[in-house]
C-alpha cells in the first residue's frame, strides 16, 4: 500500500471515531470533526456546483456562441444574468433585487409539480387503488386477493377520512378516522421495521474498515 | 430499566456488531426464489455472452449495493461473461469504476476484452432510450477517454439487442426507469439489485416477469455469494445483521415487560 | 447500414420474384390506413391494418413507404403475423410518405396491400390523452381559489383540533422559565416545498411568542434562500411583536447545504445548548432521527411535523408530537389564522371528498364490468 | 419594482412549465427543456448567499470570541482548502478526490451510519405496548423487521412449524408491506399532494406570497 492510501486511511478512521465519540457526550473531537465537515462540504458544493452546473450548463454554450459555433448559447445570458441577482445580497439597499431569481425558481418548480403531481399521486394511487375490482369482476381472483382489494380501499378511505379539517371528528367520522390512524401505525411500524435493516448494514460497513482496513493494517505492520 | 441510560444501548449495540464480525459466527443462509433465479439466468447464459451493468447508487448506499455488485462481477468474469458497467447517478462513477477494477485484478480480467466502463452521462430517460438504438450515441468514450470503436469487446456491440442480460443495482427508482424504457420499449431482459428499503416496491414487477430476478440488500448479497460459493463481506455481514436485529427484539421484550411490571406494582 | 440495405434489396428481389409465382390465394392485408400519430411531437406515422385470421397462411407484415414520386423502401424488420398496427419513427417532419403493407407466407411468397393517401407527420399543440388531467387541474385550481375569497369575505371557517399545536406554548413557556433557547429546524427542503412555507408560517407564529418572551430562537439552515425568507419572517414578527431589539440576525444562520453535515452540525447545536424545546417541522430525510434522538437525549420537548412519508415513523418514536403528512399544512392555517391558508384547507377537503367519490364510483363501475372511471385516470405517456 | 416584477415572473414561468407539460409539440418540448437548463443555471448561485452568510457567522463568531470561537477557524480550514485545490484543478484532481474519499467520505458514512445507534434507542425507549395503536406500531415492526433476515424464517420454522406456513416471518412481512402499509401510504400520498397542488396554484397566482418576505 502506498504512502498516502496509509495516510488516508488513518485520516478516515481518525474522523470516524471523532464522529462516533459524540454517542459518549459532546466532546472537542466531535467538536472538530463536525466544523471541518461543514466546512468541507460548503467547499465540495461549491466546487461540484460549478465544475458539473455551472460549465457544462452555462459557460459552455455561451462560450460556443462567443466563437460562433453555435448562436443558440447566447440565449444562456438570460439565466446568467438573472443568477447574478443573488449578488445583491451583497450590498444592502438592493437587496430586494434577489427576489427576482427566488421569484422564477418558485414559479418554476410550482408549475412543474401541479401536473406531475395530480397525475403520479393523485390520478394513479386512486387508479391503483380501483383497478383490482376489475379483476374481481372478470372473476380471475381469488377470495384472498378479493379481501386484499376490499382491505385497501378500506385503509385509503379510513386514512384519508383523518386528514379530513374542515369537519368535527364525531360520530361516523370518528369512527372512520380511528380505523385509519390504526393503518396509519401499521404502516408506520413496518416503514420502521423496514429501514432497520439498511440502517444497520452501514454501521457495519463502518466498523468492518475500521476493524479491517485500519487496525487490520496496522496487524499487518507486524 | 424502563429509563436506562441510553449509552448502554449504544454499547450492546456496538457489541452485537463487533462481537459476531470478529468470531465470524455462521448461520445458515437459505436462498429466496428472486435470488435464485437472477443467478440461474446469469448461470445459463453462453460464455462470451455479455451483461450491461448500470451502478445507480452512490456513497450512502455502498454498505448494502457493494457486496452483490462484487459477488456478480465474481461470476461474470469466472465464466467469461463480458460486462459493460455504467452509470445514471453523478455520484457513482468514482466508486464503481474502483469496484470493477478491485474485482478485475482479483479474477485476471482484461480491461477492454472483459469488461468496459463507460461513465455517467446526464439526463436519465434519454441515456436509456439512447442505448436502445446505439450505445455510441450516448457514449462516445469510456470512462478514461478511449473512444467506443476503439475498444475491443464494443466492436459487435451496438444496442440492446446484443446485450444478454441488464444488471440495476439501485437505491432509488431507477429500476422503474429501465423496466418502462429499456424493458417495454426494447425487450431488454432485466434483473436488480436494491436496499432494504426498496425491495417491498419490487416485487410487482417480478410477477409480472418485468424482472427476471431480484437481490435484495446484504441479504441478497449473502444469498448470492452461497450460490456462487465463495463467501465474502454479504455473507458475514448479513450475519451481524441477524444479531443486531435480534438485539433489538430482546431489548423491545425486556422494554415491555418491565413497563407491565412497572404498571401493575403502579395500580 | 450499407449491409443491411443490400441485404433487403436482395430480399426483395428475391420475394417479388418468387412472390409472383406463389402469391395465388393469399390475401392482401385490408383496411391500410397511415395516419399522423396522436399526441406526439410530429416525428411518428402510425400505420394499421387488419390482421390476418388464422389459417390464412400469413406469416408477417413486411411496411414499405416512398416519398411522393421515390422509390418504395422497407420500414423495420419483418413483423409477427398477429401485428395490426406499426409506429414508423424513422420520417422526416413535413414530408408526406405513401405506405404499403406487404404480408408474407411461409413459403416466403408475398402479396402488397393498395397504398395508403400521403400522410405527413406533425407535431400537436395539446395532447388530448391529458384532458382529464387538464380538466381535474382547472376544477381543482377553482375549488382552492373560490374557499379562498370566500374565507377573505369573513366567512368564519372550521378546523379540527390538531393534537400537538396546543404544547407549541407549553413549549414556549418551558424554554422561557427554564431560560434556555429554542431551536427551530425548517428541514432540508427547498424555499418552493410546500413543508417549508408551511414550516416557516408556523415559525413566524412561533416567533411572534419568543418576542414577548424574549426567549432565544435559534434557526439552522440548509437552503441559502430559506436562509433569506426566514429571517425576513422573523424579524417582521419581532417588528409587529414591538420587539425590534430582541431581535438577532445572528440566532438564524446557513449551516450547510450537505445533508449530514447539517445533521452533525444541528446535532453539536443540541448537545452544546440543550436547548429546552426543539421545532423539526418541514421536509426531512434520513437525518431526522439523528436530530429527534439527540434531541431527546438532551431532554427537550419536542414537535416535529412532516410530510415526507418515510420518515414519519421516526418522528412518532422519538418525539413528543408529530404532525403527521397534511396536518402540517394544516397547523400553519390554525396557528394563524389566514383566511387564504384556511381556504385551501377547505378546498383540499373538497378535493378528498372528490377522490372518495372517484373510488367508491370506480369499484362500484367495476364490479359491474363498467370502467369508465379507470380509463380516465389511466397513465398517458 | 419590488413586488410586483417578482410576482409576474412567478406567475409567467409557473403557467410555462404548466402548459408546456400538457403540449407534445416540439416547440413547447424545446421551451420546457431550456427552462429546465435555466434553472439548473440559476440554482447554483444562491450558494453565494449560502456562501457569504456562513462566512459572516463564522467571522462573527471568532471576532466576539463566542464560546468555542476557535472551531470556527476549523470551518474556515476546510472551506479554503477544498476551494482552493477544486476550483482551479476540477474536482477530479487527486488531491481533490483523496480528500473526497479520506475527509467528507468517511464523516458523511460514519454520520449516517449513527441511525443504526438511534433506530435502535428509539425503538427500546418507543415502542411500548401503551395503547392499542402503540400495540400494532411494535408488532408491525417487529414482524417486518425480522421478515428482512434469515433468522426470522429460522424461528418461526423452529417455533411455529406446526402451522400450514413455511418461512411465515418472510411472507407477513412481504404481505404486511403490500396491503395495510399500501393504503396507509397511499392516505398520506393523496392528502400530501393535494396540499402541494394547492400550495402551487397559490404561488403562481400570486395568493401566497411569503416566500417574498417581508417589507415593501
Amino acid at each position: 500500500m502506498d504512502f498516502w492510501s496509509l495516510i488516508g486511511i488513518w485520516v478516515a478512521a481518525f474522523l470516524t471515531l471523532s464522529i462516533y465519540s459524540v454517542l459518549y457526550r459532546d466532546n472537542p473531537f466531535y467538536r472538530f470533526a463536525e466544523h471541518l465537515f461543514v466546512g468541507v462540504s460548503v467547499g465540495y458544493g461549491i466546487v461540484l456546483s460549478i465544475y458539473q452546473g455551472f460549465i457544462p450548463l452555462a459557460w459552455k454554450p455561451f462560450a460556443a456562441a462567443i466563437t460562433g459555433e453555435s448562436m443558440s448559447g447566447f440565449i444562456k445570458l438570460i439565466p446568467i444574468c438573472i443568477g447574478l441577482l443573488f449578488f445583491a445580497r451583497l450590498s444592502p439597499r438592493h437587496t430586494w433585487l434577489i427576489r427576482y431569481p427566488i421569484a422564477i425558481l418558485i414559479g418554476f418548480g410550482s408549475g412543474i409539480a401541479i401536473p406531475k403531481v395530480l397525475r403520479a399521486n393523485i390520478f394513479e394511487q386512486t387508479h391503483g387503488t380501483i383497478a383490482p375490482f376489475a379483476e374481481i369482476a372478470a372473476g380471475t381472483l381469488s377470495g384472498w386477493d378479493i379481501f386484499e382489494a376490499v382491505l385497501i380501499v378500506v385503509g385509503v378511505i379510513c386514512t384519508l377520512t383523518y386528514f379530513f379539517f374542515a369537519v368535527e371528528h364525531r360520530g361516523p367520522v370518528k369512527w372512520l378516522s380511528k380505523v385509519g390512524i390504526a393503518f396509519l401505525m401499521i404502516g408506520f411500524g413496518s416503514a420502521f421495521g423496514n429501514t432497520v435493516m439498511g440502517r444497520v448494514a452501514l454501521l457495519i460497513q463502518r466498523v468492518d474498515f475500521l476493524l479491517n482496513d485500519w487496525i487490520g493494517a496496522i496487524l499487518t505492520i507486524f | 430499566m424502563a429509563n436506562i441510560d441510553r449509552r448502554i444501548v449504544f454499547i450492546l449495540v456496538a457489541l452485537a456488531v463487533i462481537i459476531p464480525m470478529l468470531l465470524s459466527i455462521n448461520l445458515p443462509v437459505s436462498v429466496s426464489e428472486p435470488t435464485q433465479k437472477f443467478y440461474d439466468y446469469v448461470e445459463d447464459l453462453p460464455a462470451g455472452s455479455t451483461i450491461m451493468i448500470a451502478f445507480d447508487y452512490g456513497p450512502s448506499s455502498l454498505a448494502e449495493l457493494n457486496p452483490m455488485a462484487k459477488a456478480l462481477l465474481k461470476q461474470c468474469f469466472d465464466r467469461d461473461i463480458r460486462v459493460i458497467g455504467i452509470t445514471l447517478v453523478v455520484d457513482a462513477p468514482t466508486l464503481a469504476s474502483a469496484l470493477i477494477q478491485e474485482v478485475a485484478a482479483e479474477k485476471g480480467a482484461v480491461e477492454g476484452e472483459d469488461y468496459v466502463f463507460l461513465g455517467f452521462r446526464p439526463g436519465a430517460v434519454q441515456v436509456i432510450l439512447g442505448m436502445g438504438t446505439d450505445i455510441a450515441s450516448v457514449y462516445d468514450t469510456d470512462y478514461n477517454g478511449t473512444a467506443i470503436g476503439e475498444i475491443p469487446m464494443m466492436q459487435n456491440i451496438t444496442n440492446y439487442d446484443q446485450i444478454d442480460l441488464l444488471v440495476d443495482f439501485t437505491s432509488s427508482d431507477t429500476v422503474e426507469s429501465w423496466i418502462v424504457y429499456a424493458n417495454d420499449e426494447y425487450n431488454q431482459k432485466i434483473a436488480a439489485g436494491v436496499t432494504g428499503v426498496i425491495i417491498a416496491q419490487m416485487f410487482p414487477y417480478l410477477q409480472t416477469g418485468q424482472l427476471v430476478g431480484l437481490l435484495s440488500g446484504i441479504l441478497g448479497a449473502a444469498e448470492y455469494e452461497n450460490l456462487i460459493g465463495a463467501p465474502a463481506k454479504g455473507m458475514q455481514w448479513i450475519n451481524v445483521e441477524s444479531f443486531v436485529h435480534l438485539l433489538i427484539v430482546v431489548l423491545v421484550v425486556i422494554g415491555n415487560i418491565s413497563y407491565f411490571i412497572h404498571r401493575t406494582r403502579e395500580e | 447500414m450499407v449491409k443491411t440495405i443490400q441485404w433487403m434489396t436482395i430480399c426483395l428481389v428475391l420475394c417479388l420474384s418468387v412472390g409472383t409465382v406463389f402469391s395465388q390465394g393469399l390475401a392482401p392485408p385490408s383496411n391500410v390506413t397511415a395516419v399522423d400519430t396522436p399526441n406526439d411531437d410530429g416525428s411518428s406515422i402510425t400505420i394499421t391494418w387488419d390482421a390476418a385470421a388464422e389459417g390464412s397462411g400469413i406469416s408477417g407484415y413486411q411496411i414499405l413507404r416512398r416519398i411522393a414520386d421515390g422509390e418504395l423502401e422497407a420500414v423495420g424488420d419483418l413483423l409477427p403475423a398477429e401485428t395490426a398496427m406499426y409506429v414508423d419513427k424513422a420520417i422526416e417532419k413535413g414530408t408526406a410518405y405513401v405506405y404499403i403493407v406487404r404480408a408474407v407466407s411461409e413459403t416466403e411468397a408475398t402479396v402488397d396491400s393498395e397504398q395508403t393517401a400521403p400522410v405527413e407527420g406533425k407535431g400537436e399543440w395539446f395532447h388530448t390523452g391529458k384532458t382529464p388531467l387538464f380538466i381535474a387541474m382547472l376544477l381543482f385550481s377553482a375549488a382552492i381559489v373560490w374557499n379562498i375569497y370566500s374565507a377573505r369575505s369573513g366567512k368564519e371557517l372550521f378546523v379540527r383540533r390538531i393534537p400537538g399545536l396546543e404544547a407549541v406554548d407549553e413549549a414556549i413557556g418551558r424554554a422561557t422559565e427554564m431560560g434556555r433557547s429554542i431551536l427551530y429546524s425548517t428541514g432540508l427542503g427547498g424555499v418552493s416545498g410546500v413543508a417549508t412555507i408551511a414550516s416557516m408560517t408556523i415559525l413566524g407564529q412561533v416567533a411572534r411568542r419568543t418576542a414577548d418572551y424574549e426567549t432565544a430562537l435559534r434557526v439552522p439552515c440548509r437552503d441559502p434562500i430559506v436562509l433569506n425568507v426566514v429571517r425576513e419572517m422573523v424579524k417582521t414578527a419581532y417588528l409587529e411583536e414591538g420587539r425590534p431589539d430582541a431581535y438577532n440576525e445572528d440566532d438564524i444562520f446557513f449551516l450547510t447545504e450537505s445533508q449530514f453535515a447539517y445533521a452533525a452540525g444541528v446535532e453539536g447545536m443540541m448537545l452544546r445548548e440543550k436547548p429546552a424545546a426543539i421545532f423539526l417541522q418541514g421536509t426531512f430525510y434520513a437525518e431526522s432521527l439523528i436530530l429527534a434522538e439527540t434531541g431527546n437525549s438532551v431532554g427537550a420537548i419536542q414537535i416535529a411535523g412532516t410530510d415526507s412519508e418515510h420518515q414519519l415513523p421516526f418522528f412518532i418514536a422519538a418525539c413528543d408530537y408529530t404532525l403527521i403528512g397534511e396536518e402540517l399544512y394544516a397547523a400553519s392555517a390554525y396557528l394563524s389564522r389566514e383566511p387564504m391558508l384556511l381556504g385551501s384547507l377547505r378546498g383540499q377537503d373538497w378535493g378528498k371528498l372528490l377522490i372518495f367519490a372517484a373510488i367508491v364510483l370506480g369499484v362500484v363501475l367495476e364490479l359491474s364490468g363498467v370502467s369508465w372511471i379507470t380509463t380516465l385516470l389511466q397513465r398517458v405517456s | 419594482m419590488k413586488r410586483q416584477v417578482p410576482l409576474v415572473l412567478c406567475f409567467v414561468f409557473g403557467i410555462v412549465m404548466i402548459l408546456t407539460q400538457f403540449s407534445p409539440h416540439s416547440f413547447s418540448q424545446g421551451v420546457y427543456k431550456e427552462v429546465i437548463s435555466w434553472a439548473l443555471i440559476i440554482g447554483p448561485f444562491a450558494l453565494v448567499l449560502a456562501t457569504v452568510t456562513l462566512i459572516q457567522t463564522h467571522t462573527a463568531r471568532i471576532r466576539r470570541r463566542t464560546e468555542h470561537w476557535q472551531y470556527s477557524l476549523v470551518v474556515f480550514a476546510g472551506l479554503i482548502i477544498m476551494v482552493l485545490i477544486g476550483i482551479p484543478f476540477g474536482p477530479q484532481n487527486t488531491i481533490f478526490e483523496w480528500l473526497y474519499n479520506n475527509v467528507q467520505l468517511p464523516m458523511d458514512a460514519t454520520t449516517f451510519s449513527l441511525l443504526a445507534f438511534f433506530i435502535v434507542s428509539a425503538a427500546y425507549r418507543a415502542f411500548r405496548a401503551r395503547t392499542f395503536e402503540a400495540s400494532l406500531l411494535l408488532i408491525t415492526a417487529l414482524i417486518v423487521m425480522m421478515g428482512n433476515v434469515p433468522v426470522g424464517d429460522l424461528i418461526w420454522n423452529t417455533v411455529l412449524f406446526w402451522t400450514p406456513w413455511e418461512d411465515g416471518t418472510s411472507w407477513w412481512r412481504q404481505w404486511i408491506l403490500d396491503n395495510p402499509n399500501l393504503s396507509a401510504r397511499r392516505g398520506i400520498i393523496l392528502g400530501v399532494s393535494l396540499g402541494v397542488i394547492s400550495q402551487s396554484i397559490r404561488i403562481i397566482l400570486g395568493i401566497e406570497r411569503s416566500y417574498l418576505g417581508g417589507g415593501d
